[in-house]
């Protein structure tokens, strides 16, 4: 496969070593009242569809980036590739307007 | 049986074959002659041979049904020794003077096959028929007929001798690939090449222009090999354009990839010292054009498969560019009017044809041949070679024609290997009656030439030329369509014809003996799926995997399920297209370059004081460092231990990872990384960390340093260094993407020494520069600081203990650790100082219970581990709160304890498991088991480290130590882990 | 039909005209005592014990394809009971008992051949995990030998001892594993199940799962609605997606795994072997094929075919442990969808949706599981209770803490 | 000067110069390095640092730079690889962050590597059978990370007939090995 990378443009597949859902990215506050619970179902009940999937590679013989790589895990198109600290960082803009509380 | 056979009575006029090269070659001992230019195949036809080889099953007599890399009857052995390769193609190998080839799948000769015994029971060895006995009794499937089958079954040989050859590996990127250098393929290279584009031009064979190599046929006024000659010329001087000849494209794989081997040196006896046999080459494409052309399917009928009847295109080829015919006198078998061209060819040759058999009450006369029309050929004659067909006429009579061979044709299938390879689905073509490339294509892939049903040479060079041209526009090239020679361009005229009505066995897979009859009873036995019917019948499963045999087979269950062929399935190809050699796809990865090999800092020194090494990871290290005199390596152990606990001792720890972390947010992130505290660590000096996976099992221990409020230095485990510096990129780019921290490994930039044992400090004192105070109370246990030694060489140094032992690491750059090594050694003399290797450092560190790789072992918790107090309560971190779960907290939770046999002189297995002193022994009574066990010269008895269910509060208890898998049983007991100086006054003093 | 020596020999003089069908083609009815979805190795087998052993009646297997499509017909074919934990030992020890009685059960030949089965340690570490193993498997009732280089050498000199990269340093031998004829598994336990009346149908696939107050109905499926008092799912690498038809997730990903055959060879390996210094191992077929295969592709996938990087790892494995196989050729590769657990291990378990069953997430160990597998989805579909051999099976383990991680790599399916 | 006698990668006191048919490979320790990462928002502060007080402009992704005696190139986001001659700059590191201060992380690594400056006019005929990378589409000026037979490396082309491979120190063997078997394979 070749995963198309923002910075450095089309890099074989093989130089990145894969994670799985980038749903693990969204970790817990470990203090919540449900923590147990909330980070059972963050760790071990991950997305798994057939067809659009959102996962996390790193580019362990690259740039050591992690990239979010939405990718159909039918056909194996890749149709988005971002910065996952981007994304990291657009989401905790995000949730500090939600929950403050945090 | 060896004179040399010097004439080749089959050869004819012309050709692509220079007489004036002639080779001599070898076949099952007899040595024959042929020239450069042919293959094994058209060579051992020249020369009148016919039988080949023997069917997989049945052991038939079998000669060549085609012409190319779809032949599944003339398999050979070539070569000899480590070089020997079973089931290589005879259509395919190259000749060259002085090959060496042998029938297979036979005893004790080709003629003479006692194997062949199988033929006369075959009523019993219908398909399926090992699914139904060999039950009885039990124990016979295994000791009798399974051995049995197993002896027959099989074709050519491994040697089991080595490999010798090299094999390279390689990756080439291209805008368009193009697959196949038939008409269609030259003139899609021809047009890309002319556009500018980076265009890779691939063919299995060793000339290019596929099917014009065998056509008389001229493109306009031009012969079709000459037109290919000038075409491959014109691209050979494009530096936008590689050809790449004896080179198969065998894959196609996600997103453009294409895998491809090109066989280097298979066209010679062996390959020149230090260069490859075969290449494999990854091929990124950004664009592919598949022009693999079509392969002619056989007609099914009664005793179809003799030596001598073939498919009417392979005749033809052979005729027209080998120079070759299969007999003097050959019949055609045909429901199509291309083989009636093998018939003008081969006539125009000189070669008798007696007549032409055509199924087709309409077939077209044909000047100067009899025409059969309308009649079929319902059985054969001639055990190791063809001698004579019966026909049965339109009018029903039969007749009998004596022929040397057969030229049979039920018509084209488009090739379509590459286009299924990403489980895309072909279509029927009912004016084809044949499979097309579906709409499902891999992305980016383009299908022309008969490949995709354009049958005739003209429509092929246009549909080149079309496909390319579409391909590039996609990538923003202007393609100007080049102008072609015009070409015969014949509508396919093709009534389908699958099999003669019989009740004999008539073939469909020649080389697993697939028969009509077994795709009935496959049927009978509702087999009837098509993924059922091979599985069953092992139909297309043989080396050719079904390229002449699976749309028979279609055809015939089509009509025992009374449904139309693309209802009853289709053909799915996997890779690769063609078998590939495993030597290719290993390429330089075997023997002791499999995987790289790193070397420490003080590796040379250590050579030099003939220290034997260890594999740990891709490392290198010294495991010990024998003496003179140490015949054991167990007396040079305990000595590296006792040297080390009585004086000092020193070992290279440079393995250990080590990743550079700063930044405003160091401590903080370190706090998310380890169970343990960080944020507090004063500077100057060290502290020892432990790591969870975030399902609270730990999985790393090592230690930070920190040098500067923003910096900090990690140690890793040797084996975690790759995994520990990814979570730590996860957590701070996917986790903690606002903290500011930056991080770099170090691992090899610096030498690292444990300088271990009571005058370690004495001992570095003479190489550390004086202006450094490393007194005890200037640099007090877990003290770190940057320094200099030798002179000013820069160096940091830590004040840490793995041995127990007042001890310290020292780093220095990589580059001067050999001198460090060497200087450290002669400041030690005085000391009576050793080198101490894995061994020794893997006894000190259980004599002093600290856990390791063996205690790590993915399963286990900082509670196991005795950890627990280390995960903090007071901040989050990774795996705090799913190691609080219930069930890896019970009371009886494993814990890690000292062990110690009753005996002293009994060793302990690691491994063992532990059971109550007394009652039963099995896994329901299991305490617990043993990690890491070793000798302690320190103690003078064994001791070992292991886990027990509620260890801890078991200390002083006895339990048995029992090691069925190697007979043992002992009596041990559970004591403290830290086996010596447990209150730590040496590491302090 | 029984098939019998005589009853062969009868045929083959008589053209073969009385074989009947091995299982029978039926229209699904409208209510079953148990619907099991999923026509593998594990559906049929479950379908086959629930009929003859907990005499169950009214039972139909749906499969949406052919049977013995998935990971039974593309499997490597081994089968072998050499685990370490308690959670899974005593279960394959189970279903390797149940496969030495397998033929004479299923009076069907799958060629069960007990050639034994070697992994190969190349460290001092890897030596200590594979006694604690072997003295596991012994303590569970199975059989090991640990081997040292020499012993090695006597059953396989063909390996690489003189220029490994990893010296070969023994290995742990577990004679009673071995391979089997994997198609012939699907097609015995079709044909047992056929025999005791359970309805196999093909082409009928799951669409929906209906369910009302917390209790399931029935199934919808591309043939129409079907009752059903039970329902069993055994989709291996489909789980998640029928599973969510019941709105569940589980702690499963499907990962591909590729596996490959060479050219016929004459006898050439005797037994399994398995590589410990990278990702191989090898079996020979009767037929004279090299079975191999190694590590997955690494990714989520719902596609049965893998990539070139993990072909070239493999067979670099290969053909650093045998440099014999450089002049084989690697005939056909294809993939299969892995239900990859959390801890690598299975779940046979009830849901929190009364009458619905889950067996699945077996990674790529499914195939020698599948009479063990069969046997107790079958008891605990029927008493709903776990069958002692399966207790640890639970879907709820993670909460509680109570993985079952052979490999010790935590919550990472890939690495399993 | 001190008294500790440096080693080059592949375990020699002099740097080693294979010529193969017409490529020469040649081990080389004389450049220092150091890595630059800049701190959290302070990239644009970094880089204009490093053009003030170097006069060097980091490069983009893919790219590399050359200001005189001191080069750069991309590897990382916010992170550079700078490279200068060991004799001058063996202090890289600490010179680097002299100028740079809390703007930046800066991290010796000249010993993380071993260096291998491969020259040839069939470079890329070469590299073709070593890397995955593109090379016919790198230019003088382009560097990137990738892979040499199971090995991470940089590599980073210096001139339309050389390429300078960095690889860990302690492969240093294993990346020579590799090398030398493919020029010889093609030579």
């Amino acid at each position: 496969m070749i995963i198309n990378h923002p910075l450095l443009g089309p890099r074989d597949a093989q130089e990145f070593t894969y994670l799985g859902d980038a749903g693990l990215m969204n970790r817990p506050y470990w203090l919540s009242e449900t923590a147990l619970q909330q980070f059972h179902d963050y760790l071990y009940l991950r997305e798994n569809p057939a067809g659009e999937h959102r996962e996390l590679w790193f580019h362990e013989q690259g740039d050591r980036s992690w990239l979010v790589v939405t990718r159909n895990t039918v056909t194996h198109e890749i149709l988005k590739v971002e910065l996952a600290r981007d994304v990291a960082l657009a989401q905790k803009a995000a949730n500090l307007v939600q929950e403050p509380s945090q | 049986m060896s004179a040399v056979s010097t004439q080749q009575v089959n050869r004819l006029s012309g050709g692509l074959v220079d007489r004036g090269q002639p080779l001599s070659f070898r076949f099952d001992g007899q040595s024959y002659q042929g020239c450069s230019g042919d293959t094994l195949a058209s060579a051992l036809m020249a020369n009148g041979v016919r039988l080949m080889g023997r069917s997989f099953k049945y052991h038939r007599p079998r000669g060549l049904l085609s012409a190319g890399s779809e032949e599944p009857n003339a398999l050979v052995e070539l070569r000899t020794g480590g070089r020997q390769e079973p089931n290589t193609r005879a259509t395919v190998a190259e000749l060259y003077d002085g090959l060496d080839a042998r029938s297979q799948n036979r005893w004790p000769s080709l003629e003479r096959d006692m194997m062949a015994i199988n033929d006369r029971f075959a009523n019993f060895l219908t398909a399926g028929f090992y699914y139904k006995t060999f039950m009885w009794p039990k124990a016979f499937w295994e000791k009798l007929y399974e051995p049995i089958i197993r002896k027959a079954a099989g074709l050519g040989r491994l040697t089991g001798d080595a490999d010798p050859d090299a094999y390279d590996k390689g990756f080439l990127h291209c805008d368009l690939l193009v697959v196949g250098a038939g008409p269609a393929g030259l003139a899609a290279a021809l047009t890309a090449g002319r556009a500018g584009a980076r265009v890779i031009l691939a063919d299995e064979d060793f000339l290019l222009g596929g099917r014009l190599l065998s056509e008389a046929q001229p493109l306009a006024d031009i012969a079709g090999a000459d037109w290919a000659g000038q075409v491959q010329a014109e691209l050979a001087v494009m530096g936008n354009v590689r050809i790449l000849p004896r080179t198969t494209v065998f894959g196609a794989y996600d997103h453009g990839i294409y895998g491809a081997v090109e066989r280097n040196a298979d066209h010679v006896a062996a390959p020149d010292a230090g260069k490859p046999r075969q290449t494999l080459w990854r091929i990124y494409s950004k664009r592919a054009i598949i022009a693999t052309g079509a392969i002619e399917r056989p007609i099914a009928f009664e005793n179809n498969d003799r030596p001598g009847i073939m498919l009417a295109g392979a005749v033809r080829s052979f005729a027209n560019r080998w120079a070759a015919t299969p007999a003097s006198s050959v019949v055609i078998f045909a429901n199509n009017d291309d083989a009636h061209q093998t018939a003008r060819d081969l006539q125009a040759k000189g070669v008798d044809v007696p007549a032409v058999v055509d199924v087709r009450p309409d077939a077209p006369e044909i000047p100067g041949i009899e025409l059969l029309a309308g009649a079929q050929i319902v059985e054969t004659a001639g055990r190791l070679g063809l001698r004579s067909v019966t026909v049965r006429m339109a009018n029903g009579k039969t007749r009998i024609i004596p022929c040397g061979a057969l030229a049979m044709s039920g018509g084209w299938n488009p090739n379509l290997g590459l286009t299924c390879h990403q489980r895309g689905r072909p279509v029927w073509d009912g004016d084809l009656h044949a499979f097309v490339p579906g709409q499902d294509l891999p992305v980016g892939q383009h299908v022309a030439g008969a490949a995709m049903g354009a049958m005739s040479t003209d429509a092929a060079l246009r549909s080149g030329a079309e496909q390319a041209g579409e391909a590039l526009a996609d990538l923003g090239f202007t393609v100007p369509a080049p102008e072609l020679p015009k070409a015969e361009d014949a509508p396919v005229s093709l009534t389908p014809f699958w099999h003669v009505q019989g009740a004999k066995r008539a073939w469909l897979d020649f080389q697993n003996d697939v028969t009509v009859k077994d795709v009935k009873l496959a049927h009978q036995e509702n087999f009837t799926a098509v993924e059922h019917l091979k599985r069953y019948t092992t139909l297309g499963m043989a080396t050719d995997q079904g390229k002449t045999s699976n749309v028979g087979a279609l055809a015939v269950m089509a009509e025992l399920t009374g449904k139309s062929i693309p209802q009853t399935g289709t053909t799915i190809f996997r890779p690769p297209y063609t078998p590939v050699a495993m030597g290719a796809l290993a390429g330089r990865a075997v023997g002791k370059d499999f995987h790289p090999t790193r070397l420490t800092p003080s590796h040379a020194w250590a050579e030099e004081q003939g220290a034997v090494f260890v594999e740990v990871g891709n490392w290198l290290r010294a495991q010990w460092f024998p003496k003179p005199g140490e015949t054991h390596w167990r007396q040079s152990v305990d000595r590296e231990v006792q040297q080390t606990r009585r004086s000092v001792g020193i070992c290279d720890v440079t393995t250990l990872g080590k990743i550079d972390v700063q930044g405003a947010d160091a401590a903080a992130f370190l706090n998310m990384m380890y169970a343990n505290g960080f944020a507090k660590l004063p500077v100057g000096k060290v502290r020892y960390g432990l790591m969870l996976r975030e399902d609270g099992v730990a999985y790393d221990d090592g230690t930070a340093a920190r040098l500067a409020e923003d910096h900090f230095v990690v140690t890793t485990t040797t084996a975690n260094a790759v995994l520990v510096y990814r979570n730590m990129e996860f957590v701070r780019q996917c986790l903690c993407p606002d903290m500011d921290v930056q991080l770099i490994s170090t691992t090899e930039a610096w030498a690292q020494y444990a300088v271990a044992g009571p005058n370690a400090r004495k001992l570095l004192q003479k190489i550390v520069d004086p202006e450094f105070d490393i007194s005890n109370d200037a640099f007090p246990f877990m003290a770190c600081g940057e320094i200099t030694v030798c002179g000013g060489c820069r160096a940091r140094l830590f004040r840490i203990s793995f041995s127990g032992e007042l001890a310290y690491e020292i780093a220095v750059p990589t580059r001067y650790g050999d001198a460090l090594m060497r200087e450290m050694m002669a400041a030690g003399e005085a000391f009576d100082v050793t080198p101490y290797g894995t061994e020794a450092l893997g006894v000190m560190r259980i004599e002093k219970g600290h856990a390791a790789g063996n205690e790590l072992n993915g399963t286990t918790t900082a509670l196991n581990l005795g950890l627990g107090r280390m995960v903090s309560g007071k901040k989050d971190c990774i795996g705090n709160v799913l190691s609080r779960r219930e069930g890896m907290n019970t009371d009886d939770a494993l814990r890690l304890v000292g062990l110690k046999p009753v005996t002293p002189a009994q060793s302990l297995p690691a491994g063992g498991h532990l059971m109550a002193a007394s009652g039963p022994v099995d896994a329901a009574h299991d305490q617990g088991y043993v990690t890491s066990a070793a000798y302690s010269p320190t103690l003078g008895t064994a001791i070992g480290l292991g886990f027990v269910k509620g260890g801890a509060e078991r200390l002083g208890e006895q339990l048995r130590l029992v090691n069925p898998l190697e007979k043992q049983e002992m009596l041990v007991e559970i004591v403290s882990a830290h086996f010596v100086d447990p209150e730590g006054e040496k590491l302090r003093a | 039909m029984r098939y019998s020596a005589l009853g062969l020999i009868k045929e083959a003089l008589t053209g073969h005209k009385g074989w009947r069908p091995q299982w029978r083609d039926v229209a699904p009815q409208s209510h079953y005592d148990y619907v099991i979805i999923g026509g593998g190795g594990h559906g049929l087998a479950t379908a086959y014990y629930l009929a003859k052993v907990f005499g169950a009646a009214r039972i139909a297997v749906l499969e949406k394809g052919w049977i013995g499509g998935g990971n039974v017909g593309r499997n490597t074919t081994i089968i072998r009971s050499n685990y370490l934990l308690d959670g899974n030992e005593p279960f394959y020890e189970f279903s390797l008992k149940l496969w030495e009685n397998l033929e004479q059960d299923l009076n069907y030949n799958a060629m069960v051949s007990q050639r034994g089965i070697l992994n190969l340690v190349h460290t001092d570490a890897q030596r200590d995990a594979a006694r604690r193993r072997g003295n596991a498997m012994i303590l569970n009732g199975s059989d090991a030998e640990l081997l040292d280089t020499d012993g090695v050498r006597a059953m396989y000199p063909f390996l690489n001892f003189y220029d490994a990269r990893f010296p070969i340093k023994g290995g742990l031998l577990h004679r009673r594993g071995g391979t089997v004829r994997h198609d012939a598994v699907a097609w015995g336990y079709a044909r047992g199940a056929d025999m005791r009346g359970v309805d196999i149908i093909q082409n009928c696939e799951v669409t929906g799962l209906r369910i009302e107050g917390g209790k399931v109905q029935g199934v919808e499926t591309s043939r129409g609605y079907i009752g059903a008092g039970k329902v069993g799912v055994s989709v291996a690498g489909n789980s998640s997606r029928v599973m969510a038809l019941a709105g569940m997730r589980l702690p499963i990903e499907s990962h591909v795994l590729q596996a490959f055959v060479s050219e016929g060879l004459k006898p050439f390996i005797p037994g399994v072997i398995t590589y410990g210094a990278g990702h191989f191992y090898c079996s020979q077929s009767d037929k004279g094929g090299l079975v191999f295969g190694g590590d997955i592709d690494m990714y989520n996938s719902y596609a049965q075919r893998g990539n070139l990087p993990v072909v070239e790892d493999v067979v670099e494995s290969g053909m650093s442990l045998i440099p014999a196989l450089g002049r084989a050729r690697l005939l056909r590769s294809w993939g299969g969808i892995m239900d990859m657990s959390m801890d690598g291990s299975p779940f046979i378990d009830r849901t929190d949706i009364e009458g619905l069953y889950f067996n699945g997430g077996w990674c790529y160990g499914g195939f020698k599981a599948t009479p063990a597998a069969g046997y107790c989805f079958a008891h605990l579909l029927k008493t709903d209770r776990p069958h002692e051999t399966a207790t640890a099976y639970r879907l709820d383990r993670f909460m509680s803490g109570h993985m079952i991680d052979e490999k010790g790599q935590g919550a990472q399916p890939n690495l399993h | 000067m001190h008294k500790l006698k440096p080693l080059t990668p592949l375990g020699s006191h002099t740097p080693r110069v294979d010529r193969i048919g017409p490529f020469e490979i040649a081990e080389t320790v004389e450049t220092a390095f150091a890595s630059v990462a800049a701190r959290n928002g302070q990239e644009a502060a970094v880089i204009s640092a490093m053009a003030q007080n170097h006069g060097l402009d980091l490069p983009v992704a893919g790219k590399a730079a050359q200001a005189g005696k001191l080069a750069a190139f991309w590897i990382s986001p916010s992170q550079w690889m700078c490279a200068a001659p060991h004799e001058t700059h063996e202090l890289l590191a600490q010179q680097l962050k002299a100028t740079l201060g809390d703007r930046a992380s800066v991290v010796e690594q000249t010993d993380a590597w071993c260096r291998f400056d491969v020259t040839g006019k069939k470079l890329c005929d070469l590299f073709e059978r070593l890397t995955k990378a593109d090379v016919r589409a790198m230019p003088p000026g382009s560097a990137c990370r990738s892979t040499v037979e199971h090995l991470g490396v940089f590599l980073w082309r210096t001139a339309e007939d050389q390429m300078v491979v960095l690889g860990p120190r302690s492969s240093a063997a294993s990346l020579h090995h590799a090398l030398v078997t493919a020029a010889r394979s093609i030579a």
